[in-house]
């Protein structure tokens, strides 16, 4: 597949003057997804599971396959080490609620960063006023990164699980994950990785990795809204208790008793995002066929050349400035509020989001209210960030800045 | 429509250098504003007379261009005037910033209305109508005494 | 719209060997609802909430759209009692979960019946192995009924909730849920109705029934898989702890304190089903335009013209036989056991369902292991159940029954 | 394909009427399995002698046409076989029931391998597969004494 064509491949850009900047919170998504729910809807549906009707059984192969496909594509060791959620945010729930329900007790510490996405924070909160656990902050420096030393700080006797993002949302900073993993296992602690930001723009690889948790949102992936997965060590989807509870994944019940059905039947109650799981398999095979090496290379060629056009521009401030950074360019116009410059920017049908980014910590921490973000999909071009550029321009025009 | 119709030059101006940008001392009323989207947030004092009159009337805050520019125009006007002067008007601003084409507030001189009508540019931007109301709606809970923080989500 | 021109709508029905009699597990779509999938990914797609670019704006009023759709249609007294989830067994989850944390201690009891399909029953489950509450279940009578008597009956002065389904998904049997909401509400109990099968067969009007929760899931109602809704009274939303922790849901983060968003967004954390929020509508729409009581005069067209068919036929036995009934026709073989059954008649292109349908308690008490089940949807006609007859004979002859 | 196939007489004669349907007495190995999807259960009773070889089968449970024939069949046609011999049938008939197109086994007589490959039909009814291998899978569970559970949901 050609990147220099790749527009095509996503039928909303036969708005021609869309500039779309925003995949960080949604990505746009290509034809044969689209296609691919539009198909199985009209010729294929039916709900999955225990029926056995020819639909239901070609559906249930389907659903499967996406399963098989995520697996391979992530390299994970079994595929029922997948489970599907409705949402990144469910999946880092399922974990905070089953994990904290089982090993943790008052006195215990939560790991976190000050990097981390309402989403990886929230749930874990919770436990703080259920069970009396800590949360503490492994520290962001001045360039908007989390390092290895910073976690190390942070880590004590009571620490009994870190949860840090792979990709920063806000700074775009690359976490290393890998080394923060293998930090927190010669420590013994688990890890979950919030791979929300990660999983669009950088190679998987979880034997490799060897996270305990990673969790992903398909809809930042070019997949369909509604759906997430939940990657998991397998003996920490056995061990665990069961997070929602209803129909398809119990073995047996009684008036007095409850036995719970197998992986990943355990973790998928009720009737699951089927359309969407089908999907979901043409956005992996649409990246496999682009190919993530084309993928980092063409968004590094983005982000490179971003940085320098807006690091160039006076009163531009650009927010982090990560050695290994990804997908995300965020900014502050002196003078400007950033709602003032996405209402001008969009004016011009560039598409980009102001505000907190669901990270209020991490703007609390760098003493701004809100920041502008333009965020990269395999879509863009340079040809966007000069529109980008130019718009800001306009921006500062409108108020009256140099 | 154009965005010069939005970023007018007096909106451009009260956002920059807000007026009434303080605390009123021994203010009788006050209220608290959030907008979630924006992150914006506002502080309305009031100081009022036995008459019931506005002798001064302040904000504290940070926010977007439009909703700073809106509480400095806001506590300039409501200055001097009474109550319920001050209720009927906001109801007016209100109906404008939604459907109204115009301003009908009779308690409003020409000067005033004309201000005010700088900021119907919003309108056309249905996201930031909240930026452009939140400091009168917690004008509004000040005066009600109602005790409860103004969330522009709560809002339609 | 002309019922008997309907199964034009559905695009699945090209293929004209397909009697499809699985609804109650999942219905089919209507065009109207695959083409607004599709037009919104290819044309309008981003995501709702904070962004402040035209996409974002117009998919946000989508989207509320449809919450004010679901409000009048369920005649809700406000949209804030309109809450979207992945499912109703996830609506169920949450309420269970919530309302338990908050108001549920060791000896209180929970009331259920016999008929409950697993998600209204799981849920409630893990609050007796976490806090020790009890689960009682309101007993089925022999036409696969629960009346009103035996909700009374197992009443006392420790139970806390009551939950039952307002339609069973097994024996069809449509439960006097007005009746039992009055009761409940006489003892000072607040309902939940699990309305999962009530909801695409039923007129629902929140405010003259008063219960305090009802259940739906939207891919049973002509409507996108992955989607639920939750209706709750204002004032449970309101005094209910938030459930799921995540972006979107929140007002203020700070390191060592959390304050939750206003309804509904205080239940609607992380990226919502955007796409099958917005798509809902047509569902809705869909179904106005037919208007209930034709479909509810012509499912029971259906329903007395399958019982009687299957009545008269040998060896066929009705499995329920309640006064009222909607929707589904459960039955058994004596001497076929239901998987054959199904089997048997999906060669013929009949599509039903055999097992226990997520109902291992109701088929305990019945004493059976199993059971087939056709169940109808708004597009099935007499000659559906004509085909249904016709190759129940077939079993029968293949059986070497009479 | 006909689904008379599948339902061959001695299918549903097997089914109605299954052998060994008893428990064994003084059994040395047993095991349990269970389909989710169907709710078929089976419990596997085995009476190996000193020599391991199978003295008696049989077993218990409820299920499908299909489970109840494939369970009477096979309890019938190890009884007599060594430990080793049947461990090998049992690879051979799942080997049968999901890809390969005959039976291999040497230590299966002619009419045995007509018998058992009365249940190939199943190959074309992936769903069904399960009911089919239940009381194999269950078999070799039992051999092995891993006293756990078979479940078919586990099984690809
Ligand atoms: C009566 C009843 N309750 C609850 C459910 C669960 O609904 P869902 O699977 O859509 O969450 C179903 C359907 O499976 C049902 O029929
Ligand atoms: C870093 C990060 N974590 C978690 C999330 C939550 O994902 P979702 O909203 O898809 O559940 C997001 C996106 O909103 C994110 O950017």
């Amino acid at each position: 597949m050609n990147l220099s064509n790749i527009k095509k491949e996503f039928p909303i850009f036969k708005n021609k003057n869309l500039v779309y900047l925003d995949s960080a919170n949604s990505s746009q998504k290509p034809q044969s997804v689209i296609a691919r729910i539009n198909d199985f809807y009209s010729n294929e549906f039916s709900n999955v599971g225990r029926s056995v009707h020819a639909l239901s059984i070609a559906a249930t192969n389907n659903y499967e396959n996406t399963r098989i496909s995520v697996q391979k594509y992530i390299n994970a060791k079994s595929k029922d080490e997948i489970v599907f959620t409705k949402g990144a945010t469910e999946a880092i729930n399922l974990v905070a609620n089953t994990f904290g329900q089982k090993y943790l007790k008052e006195g215990d510490e939560i790991l976190l960063t000050e990097l981390e996405h309402h989403s990886n924070y929230v749930p874990w909160h919770y436990l703080r006023s259920l069970k009396g656990v800590k949360i503490k902050f492994a520290e962001v420096n001045e360039d908007g990164e989390v390092s290895i030393e910073s976690i190390e700080k942070k880590i004590t006797s009571n620490t009994k699980i870190i949860a840090v993002t792979h990709l920063s949302n806000v700074t775009g900073a690359i976490l290393p994950i890998k080394e923060i993993t293998e930090l927190a296992h010669s420590k013994g602690i688990p890890i979950l990785i919030d791979g929300c930001q990660g999983a669009p723009h950088l190679k998987l690889d979880m034997q490799d990795l060897d996270c305990d948790f990673y969790t992903i949102s398909c809809h930042k992936m070019y997949g369909p809204t509604g759906l997430g997965i939940l990657y998991a060590k397998k003996k920490w989807l056995e061990e665990l208790p069961p997070y929602q509870g209803g129909g398809g994944m119990i073995k047996e019940v009684k008036k007095d008793s409850i036995s719970f059905g197998d992986l990943p039947n355990k973790y998928e109650a009720g009737t699951m995002a089927t359309a969407q799981v089908v999907a979901f398999d043409q956005s992996i095979k649409f990246l496999e066929k682009i190919g993530m090496n084309s993928v980092i290379q063409h968004e590094k060629e983005l982000i490179d050349y971003g940085q320098e056009m807006l690091r160039k521009n006076n009163s531009v401030k650009l927010v982090g400035n990560p050695k290994k950074k990804g997908a995300v360019l965020s900014f502050t116009i002196e003078g400007i509020h950033p709602h003032d410059i996405a209402t001008i920017l969009d004016e011009d049908g560039v598409a980009i989001r102001a505000g907190h980014h669901c990270c209020q910590i991490l703007h609390e921490t760098l003493g701004i209210t809100a920041t502008a973000r333009a965020s990269l999909g395999i879509y863009n071009t340079k040809e966007d960030i000069d529109r980008l550029n130019s718009s800001i321009n306009k921006c500062k025009k409108i108020f009256n800045l140099k | 429509m154009n965005i010069k119709e939005l970023y007018q030059e007096i909106i451009l101006e009260h956002g920059k250098n807000p007026r009434n940008l303080r605390k009123t001392d021994n203010f009788n009323k006050d209220a608290k504003g959030y907008n979630p989207l924006c992150g914006d947030n506002v502080h309305i004092y009031l100081k009022l007379n036995e008459k019931k009159k506005v002798e001064d009337a302040s904000f504290e805050g940070s926010g977007c261009a439009i909703s700073m520019a809106s509480a400095s125009i806001m506590t300039d006007l409501v200055k001097g005037k009474e109550e319920n002067e001050v209720k009927e008007i906001i109801n007016d601003f209100l109906g404008m910033i939604k459907i109204n084409p115009e301003l009908k507030s009779k308690n409003l001189k020409d000067d005033e209305r004309t201000k005010l009508m700088c900021l119907s540019g919003v309108k056309q931007y249905p996201m930031r109508v909240k930026c452009a109301t939140l400091s009168w709606h917690t004008l509004i809970s000040a005066i009600d005494n109602t005790q409860e923080e103004i969330n522009t989500e709560r809002l339609d």
